[in-house]
């Protein structure tokens, strides 16, 4: 089980801010498969991975990284701060 | 010190209430909404709260690392912003004006691209997600990253 | 705007009344009257008053021809000046940080090596004249000089 | 005739700020030739031209310009402004 966090334009199309996840993916990437498969949103919001940044537990990590005891994952596009 | 806020800040109480003591070298950084040619009315600035913190706090644990700093301050606005309101700001004190430039200069570099805030511009006909800059990106290899 | 003057100023104040309407990113600069370890009890600056207006109003309108700046602020002092007290402010306005950023730098590294400025420092047991550093010197180099 | 400045260490080693001088000096560096003559603090002061700065006329400058049409020549160390 882990929360999965969206922001900005990811959000909008996802159609929610968060959501708790049943899953054993292994990776972020694996997250991803999992959630476009069970609805189209994801499949949109999701479609150029190039554009979308992931934070594991509040840092900023990659899709391939391990999800094994991470309770929170982010996916949000590249920040726009300052 | 951070300040992470959806309130407006005064540039001028805070650089005087900044602690310089010692220091011989203060700069400050702020960002303002620009009107973009008169199209915009204001930015919505979204954020990701228990990350920011965190990330803004190592930023500044990295800029004391790599310069001899005084004092280091950032205060960051979320929420709805109208043009000409102060988005952000950075100072820096240091004993010399180089090590306070380039501290700035990189929590700069680093908080455009490494802060989770996202901006959207808002117009009298809707509002746009702002695109991450190429440059900003690549403003990050300056300092070795 | 630029202001040549034996009284202190203050930089809050400055700050804020600088007019960067229109601007994305304004930089300020201070430079404040170092202690040296405990060492110093002041600085007497003195200058060359004919030269001085001249000579920075250059600086002013060089910055101003390679960077697009919405506003300029160079402010110096001069006479005694103690410990703590501001010396000098510079603040920079544009549309973007780079070119904020880099106008302030320019203006600092020129009126460090190219203003007719003297500084002494003031100790319990005599007055010593400030060095030039040869950094300072070679600083210019960065700006094609 | 010439209106002559110093300042900072030049100004304490020849021990005035300024002076009107008489001369036909070509250069400054002629003009410095002429002072040191007069007197040994002038000697003193530009022993070591390298540490000494010129304007012509407030306007920065070399010891080999001409000063035909100059009114007003300071002489001072490096400057150490900001």
């Amino acid at each position: 089980m882990i929360e999965v966090l969206y922001f900005a334009w990811l959000r909008e199309r996802i159609g929610l801010p968060r959501e708790t996840v049943q899953t054993s993916a292994a990776t972020a990437r694996d997250l991803i498969a999992e959630l476009c498969e069970k609805d189209a949103r994801y499949g949109l919001a999701f479609a150029d991975i190039s554009a979308v940044r992931v934070a594991l537990d509040q840092t900023l990590s990659d899709f391939d990284a391990p999800l094994a005891g991470v309770r929170e994952i982010a996916f949000f596009p590249p920040m726009t701060g300052g | 010190m951070l300040r992470i806020q959806e309130a407006a800040f005064d540039l001028g109480a805070e650089a005087n209430a900044f602690d310089a003591t010692g220091a011989g070298a203060v700069v400050t950084f702020s960002g303002i909404v620009r009107d973009n040619g008169g199209l915009l009315i204001g930015m919505q600035i979204e954020h990701y709260p228990a990350m920011t913190e965190k990330a803004i706090a190592a930023m500044m644990d990295q800029a004391r690392a790599r310069w001899d700093l005084v004092n280091v301050l950032v205060i960051h606005r979320h929420g709805y912003l109208p043009v000409g309101a102060p988005i952000m700001m950075v100072a820096t004190a240091a004993l010399h004006r180089v090590a306070a430039f380039e501290a700035a200069e990189f929590l700069m570099d680093y908080l455009k691209s490494r802060a989770p805030f996202w901006k959207q511009e808002i117009t009298a006909t809707g509002a746009t997600w702002v695109q991450a800059k190429p440059q900003d990106e690549a403003a990050l290899r300056r300092w070795g990253k």
